[in-house]
């Protein structure tokens, strides 16, 4: 038996007398698999490799599309509007004569709608994604989760008009100084309509953080709230984060509940009570609306575009950052 | 070809070894002075700290546990044997209702914790937790760093000073033999450790959070002799004031470090009694097949 | 109300146009094909309604009636996207002279009559009436109207609260030219939506609230808001379908037009549709709350379809 | 030595803070149901009366009574059908590519970076480019197949992100067992990663799905019409939508048509809940078992 | 108060046991004829499989293997053996370079097998993981049924027919020991198996797959003595036609199963030699140390 090993450089197949009938398709060398499958299976395996990576191409190329677009617009724009009385104007009236370029009311606008929904909707939602994640039975979650999902695909419309009837009258008689058209119903109804970004997405993830580690909690006399706030939001902080980013970023991007809840009046506040505009609000008041191409009014929408992506990028490095912080991966 | 000689070597080192690892059964080496194992007459006086009565455990309609009855006696170390998936995990997680956690299990019969049913509705699971400790089997540190690990108890607690926390740290680590690795990373991710170090990391975390009674599933299994030898010895030190239920595979680990000892089979409880003479001389057939090998 | 509440009022004169038309398009059965319409949202509902009976006499064609605001049309014309081009104001000599440069030839048609309204809170019981010059004054940039009392010192010391359609519409445009004189020219304090529903809620929910926006949307919420006259001159007058027909509800009354082009009056189905929507804008504006056009200016109308259709 | 404490006594510190947080989550829930419970009790108020199978078959008209919403509905169906069909491949495969393949490198970083940013440009700017691109430059006309594509540019981001944290969810455990047997990096992915993401993955879906249904901007952008009296049958078509639909009635003066535009509301909650079912079906099938 | 007698009682039955489990080491009593232990001559005939050179593996920056020479024989079993955290999984790990997944790692040297740079970039991942099979050493079913489990390395090598399939499956099942206990539960998700039927579960998985060479990582850590004894025979019969490498904490097993040992001590390979010479008369004092565990 020895000799016989010793001697041996075929492969091992031919001894497998008592092994499966049914062989596995082998190879003795490293470099390629044999058979006709192991053959092309590296250029199916790079077909799929390549074909993916089109597939992420698709968001770059769209990316480089729109950062185009605005950069080239934009600069046109910025030869006839100064930079400077852009950066720091703090009145923005490009489509009434007399004309003023300031971004600082729609930048404000857009923090206070984003900021307040925020405030509305991350508590909010996190509270629900945990309460249906760690402590309702599957059956609530299994019908309430789906239940609110449908909050996510009511046209922005209907919660404009909700705000209009139904929040801004509330507000109204809490602060009669509030008027019709004020930011504080906006973002309440952009916030709700953002929840079910953040509960799903969320839940999803706290879900997916073992059970394991619950119980390892468990066991050493954490209760609940323990387990979930020092265990599983910190090992889901990540994709709890995404969802903020997701949501956040639909809220900044809403516009139709925006503008018919807080009105399309660029204002320099930061009083929720008051109506305002918001960067996204105001591109679609010029995009949908009269204004003619080629000129500075419809260039405005570019540079604010601009100044848009500046914001939401300058609100993602920072997300990216607190991630690489805290982020925990669990195996 | 037989290499019996060589074997033969091996063992006698064995024999002058100081510390006792599963190579070496023939004596029992490492049991320091004044730690020994109870008679069963010293079983029968100590006092019942957990006692199970009628005992079943379903997992849905799957019945993995039937009719168990056991007395676990205070300060006395009790060990569950028994071949893979006859039930020793799932018996031990109910004594600190851990199995809670399984969605669509079910539990009959009663466990009593001094006296008071713990699957009773007044119970505290919380507080029946921080009293009766686990390691798992499959070791499960958190993703954070090896400190953090073993503070978490003791956090939760209320400890909150640093300080303090850090000397728990320490001295968990120490005790699970874990501390001379580990002391210059305490702030690295737990999750990047070897297998057998996160074993005793969760060893440590158990420790840290000083619980009563100590439920511990095969907590060697991944550890060499040496590390094995020093968990052992912290078993025999622990049971000085807690009361501590093991599961392991090692007969010789069972024998050595354990003063009572319970056969399972099948989701029943074929046997239980002293140590000592479940070894020597067990009732029933099937364990003295299973503790001789002779089964499987 | 010509508001289209009621089926069995206007059913029966929608049924008449249609079966009087029938002759204009030829065969109408052989007909077939598509006609795109797009543009101002004034306009939209009589373009719409037209297109809704039209398909009554030549159910193969598909009249397709976009929303993208006078502007926003007036660019699909001009590259050539759309046959017809709704406006509520005239074209201008920018898009008129990009017209001519991509070789589009087209025809004006008058279809109906708009006015805005000017209305107030029904609560609001100082105000009935205001000049021309205090709309003037009040809406002007800069204005330092800042209450009641600055229009006309009888009247209370109450902050005006001022809603009014967004910078973008064509009423916007048209307030302003009427108005302040120049087009685009006004305060930027005031509360601004695209959706005049928004507006009426507005005005309605606020006790010191003046607002503009068009007559129809009026009619609809009479009952909500308060009419106030405006004195351009010749005296308060409100508006109504005959005060805006007969231009004596001035300066708030303004045309509302199509541009057809005349390339795609080739096309029978395009001729067949224009025919149609002339002899029936009279009825359907009615119904939609506009103010038809004199049967001058429809004479006009049909002299100018004439026009292109013989060359 | 420990202090034996009675098991049936809690220490109230903790459970306190356990209490008030179970409430206030628990109160979290609560109060969005409600708010759901209260817009479709709204929009059910308001449209009940106009929702009807005549309602469904009819096509759009200037007399509430006779108006329709065939034509929306079905454009509707179209270009969700078709924003399905080329945002879940596309947005799971770019997923799957920065989760499994992409080196992680500062370039995967910067992708990484564009697809949070792309998710905060508002959809409109995405109307303008789909404007430039499929309309014109493609040729692809104001049709279905512009609009389609439209949207599923708005919805990629979501789409992308929900199924990147889904993967990432899946223990590396999973991925070393697969690669220990031989399979390849796709073969990993294909049986065993995708399978225990799909419930998240399937979130994102539900999600950006229901986005693309309810939005409106940038189809107009790309040339939605609002009054389309026939129902499209292929990808060139002209077509309309539920809210462009939705939101032409409530834009009107008349009173009946905001009752109509509330009946075409729920008629697109019904087609949202019947698009969502299947997901979620999957969802619920998978969500289930996989609990490591 | 010492039992002296009642371990002397318990070594007794294991000496007639059939099957070698941990408590037995005497004698080495479960090598089944014509199973055989290597002698060291035989060893350095059999031809070389996998030839590790100067090895060096670091973790980012910290090294947790140095300078590792190592010839491991066709068909025979070697054993790596050494305490925790010495760096045997990683090792293991190095060889069907799984550690490439792992972040920041980075090797040093080389590895042949069959004279083929495993590290060199022609080499085909799959290809080599195909051939070399791996047990964990902390088992991780797939969240799937425990068919598909076994059933996925032969899936993805394309095998298509049910009835093949399900052969295998069997066969696996049965040859890790664990047929009889999972056969009517087949379609029943692996993670509802106990601690010891995961670890079964991976071994039958990685069998599925014929590999070629074999690497486990403690494969019997939590298994009982039966089916530890099982495993082993399973070795036994493996070695005929395939290369094994296993890490392993118990020295009784490393001596039976093992043809081959290596003692790794801090991520340095302190000796390797056949089994028969390295437990029996060690070159350096530190393997005797480990091996007699008078050291830790
Ligand atoms: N992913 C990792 N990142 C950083 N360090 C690691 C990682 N994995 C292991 N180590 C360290 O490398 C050393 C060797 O680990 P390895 O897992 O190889 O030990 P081992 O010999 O298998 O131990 P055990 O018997 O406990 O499993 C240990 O000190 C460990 O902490
Ligand atoms: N979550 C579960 N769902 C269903 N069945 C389970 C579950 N966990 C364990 N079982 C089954 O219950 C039986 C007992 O399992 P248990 O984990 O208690 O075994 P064990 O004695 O600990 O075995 P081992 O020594 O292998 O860890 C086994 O047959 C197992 O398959
Ligand atoms: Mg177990
Ligand atoms: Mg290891
Ligand atoms: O749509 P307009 O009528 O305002 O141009």
């Amino acid at each position: 038996m020895t000799e016989k090993r010793s001697n041996e450089e075929q492969p091992i197949e031919m001894e497998l007398s008592e092994v499966a009938a049914i062989k596995l398709p082998r190879s003795t060398s490293l470099e390629s698999a044999g058979g006709l499958w192991g053959r092309l299976r590296p250029f199916y395996e790079g077909f799929i490799h390549f074909s993916l990576f089109v597939c992420a191409s698709v968001s770059v190329l769209v990316t480089v599309g729109i950062v185009v677009v605005l950069l080239y617009e934009s600069v046109q724009f910025f030869f006839d509007v100064s930079i400077i009385e852009f950066l720091t104007g703090t009145k923005w009236t490009p489509l009434l004569k007399p004309q003023h370029f300031g971004i600082l009311p729609l930048l404000c606008g857009t923090m206070l709608v984003a900021g307040g929904a925020a405030i509305v909707a991350v508590p909010i939602g996190l509270g629900t994604a945990i309460y249906l994640s760690e402590y309702a039975s599957p059956r609530f979650r299994d019908i309430v989760k789906p239940l609110l999902e449908v909050l996510a695909g009511i046209p922005s419309v209907v919660y404009g008009y909700l705000a209009i009837v139904f929040v801004s009258p509330i507000i109204r008689y809490l602060f009669p100084s509030a008027g019709v058209f004020n930011a504080a119903s906006a973002c309440i109804v952009v916030g709700i309509m953002i929840l079910p970004m953040i509960i799903s997405l969320s839940e999803d993830i706290l879900q997916s953080v073992p059970l394991s580690l619950r119980g390892a909690a468990f066991a050493l006399g954490a209760n609940k709230f323990e387990v979930t706030v020092r265990v599983v939001v910190p090992a889901a902080l990540s994709g709890i984060i995404a969802s903020f980013l997701l949501a956040i970023s639909r809220a900044i991007g809403e516009t139709m509940a925006v503008t018919l809840a807080a009105g399309a009046t660029p204002k320099l506040t930061l009083n929720p009570l008051e109506s305002i505009q918001t960067m996204t609000a105001y591109i679609v008041q010029v995009s949908l609306g009269d204004t003619p191409t080629g000129t500075v009014e419809y260039r405005t929408i570019f540079a604010v575009g601009l100044m848009l992506f500046i914001t939401t990028m300058t609100m993602n490095i920072m997300a990216q950052y607190i991630l690489s912080r805290v982020g925990e991966k669990y195996e | 070809m037989a290499s019996t000689p060589s074997v033969k070597k091996i063992m006698q080192p064995s024999e002058k070894a100081t510390s006792g690892y599963s190579s070496a059964p023939m004596v029992r080496p490492s049991i320091p002075e004044g730690k020994s194992m109870r008679t069963a007459d010293e079983l029968a006086q100590a006092t019942e700290k957990i006692s199970v009565r009628d005992l079943s455990f379903y997992y849905s309609d799957n019945r993995a546990l039937t009719d168990i009855s056991l007395s676990i006696p205070e300060r006395c170390v009790t060990a569950f044997i028994g071949p893979s998936g006859c039930g020793k995990s799932t018996f031990l997680r109910c004594l600190n209702r851990m199995n809670d956690m399984i969605e669509g299990t079910r539990v009959e019969g009663k466990i009593l914790l001094e006296g008071q049913d713990i699957y009773s509705s007044k119970t505290d699971i919380v507080t029946l937790r921080k009293r009766i400790g686990m390691v798992f089997q499959k070791s499960t540190p958190f993703p954070k760093s090896i400190f953090d690990n073993v503070s978490f108890g003791p956090k939760i607690a209320g400890i909150k000073k640093k300080k303090d926390l850090y000397e728990i740290v320490e001295r968990s680590l120490q005790r699970s033999a874990l501390w001379d690795e580990v002391k210059d990373r305490l702030s690295e991710s737990a999750l990047n450790l070897s297998g057998g170090q996160q074993q005793r990391l969760c060893i440590a975390r158990a420790l840290a959070n000083d619980p009563d009674i100590l439920l511990m599933d095969e907590p060697a299994s991944a550890l060499d002799p040496a590390s094995t030898a020093r968990i052992e010895d912290l078993i025999f030190e622990l049971k000085e004031q807690y009361t501590i239920v093991i599961v392991t595979h090692n007969m010789q680990q069972a024998a050595r470090v354990s003063d009572q000892a319970a056969f399972f089979y099948q989701g029943l409880l074929v046997e239980s009694g002293a140590t000592e003479e479940l070894f020597t001389n067990p009732k029933k057939q099937q364990t003295e097949d299973y503790i001789t090998g002779r089964f499987g | 109300g010509c508001n289209g509440k009621s089926e069995t009022g206007t059913e029966p004169a929608a049924k008449k146009a249609g079966t009087e038309t029938e002759p204009a398009g030829g065969t109408g059965e052989a007909l077939s094909g598509s006609v795109k319409i797009d543009g101002s949202s004034t306009v939209y509902p009589i373009s719409e309604a037209v297109a809704e009976e039209f398909r009554n006499v030549h159910p193969k064609v598909r009249p397709i009636v976009g929303i993208s605001g006078t502007g926003g049309g007036m660019k699909k014309f001009i590259a050539g996207e759309i046959d017809i081009c709704d406006a509520s104001r005239g074209m201008k000599e920018k898009e008129a002279a990009a017209c001519k440069e991509k070789g589009i030839e087209f025809i004006e048609l008058s279809v109906a009559f708009d006015g805005l309204a000017v209305i107030a809170n029904p609560k609001n019981t100082w105000c009935d009436c205001l000049t021309v010059g205090q709309l003037k004054e009040l809406w002007r940039p800069e204005s330092g109207v800042k209450q009641w009392k600055d229009l006309d010192p009888k009247w209370p010391a109450k902050e005006i609260k001022l809603y009014g359609p967004g910078t973008d519409s064509g009423t916007f445009d048209y307030f302003t030219e009427a108005i302040v004189g120049e087009e685009k020219a006004s305060r930027a304090d005031y509360t601004a939506s695209e959706d005049d529903n928004v507006l009426v809620t507005g005005v309605q929910s606020d006790e010191n609230a003046l607002g503009y926006f068009g007559y129809a949307y009026y009619e609809e919420n009479k009952d909500k808001l308060k009419l106030l006259a405006v004195d351009g001159g010749k005296g308060c007058t409100k508006p109504s379908l005959e005060t805006v027909r007969d231009n004596s509800y001035a300066p708030l009354s303004r045309p509302l037009f199509i541009y057809v082009r005349k390339s795609a009056l080739e096309r029978p189905e395009v001729v067949a549709f224009v025919k149609f929507y002339l002899e029936n804008a009279a009825q359907l504006a009615k119904e939609v709350g506009y103010v038809p056009v004199s049967d001058e200016v429809e004479k006009q109308n049909q002299d100018a379809l004439k026009g292109a259709l013989s060359k | 030595m420990s202090t034996k404490l009675d098991i049936y006594t809690t220490k109230r510190r903790g459970r306190i803070a356990n209490f008030l947080f179970t409430s206030i989550c628990f109160l979290a829930t609560i109060t969005c149901v409600l708010m759901l419970l209260v817009l479709i009790w709204n929009i059910i108020i308001q449209g009940k009366g106009w929702l009807s199978w005549d309602f469904i078959e009819r096509l759009p008209s200037r007399f509430p009574q006779k108006a329709g919403i065939k034509t929306a509905l079905y454009g509707s169906i179209w270009l969700i059908s078709l924003t399905a069909l080329f945002s879940v491949p596309l947005g799971v495969g770019a997923a799957v590519y920065l989760e499994e393949y992409a080196p992680k490198s500062r370039w995967r970083k910067l992708i990484q970076l564009n697809i949070s940013n792309l998710a905060g440009v508002p959809s409109i700017v995405y109307g303008i480019l789909g404007l430039g691109l499929f309309v014109r430059a493609l040729a692809f006309e104001r049709s279905i197949l512009s609009g389609a594509l439209t949207l599923t540019l708005v919805v990629l981001p979501i789409i992308i992100m929900a199924s990147q944290e889904a993967l990432r969810a899946v223990p590396d455990s999973i991925r070393r067992s697969a690669y220990a047997l031989g399979a390849t990096r796709w073969q990993t992915v294909w049986y065993q990663v995708l399978p225990a993401s799909l419930p998240g993955i399937m979130t994102g879906v539900i999600l950006s799905l229901s986005r693309a249904l309810g939005e409106a901007a940038p189809l107009l952008i790309v040339g939605a019409a609002a009054y389309v009296p026939f129902v499209p049958e292929k990808l060139s078509d002209e077509f309309t939508a539920l809210p462009i639909q939705i939101f032409n009635w409530s834009a009107r003066p008349q009173e009946d048509f905001h009752h109509l535009a509330a009946a075409g509301i729920l008629v697109l909650l019904i087609v949202l809940v019947s698009m969502n079912a299947v997901a979620i079906f999957v969802r619920h099938k998978y969500g289930k078992k996989i609990r490591w």
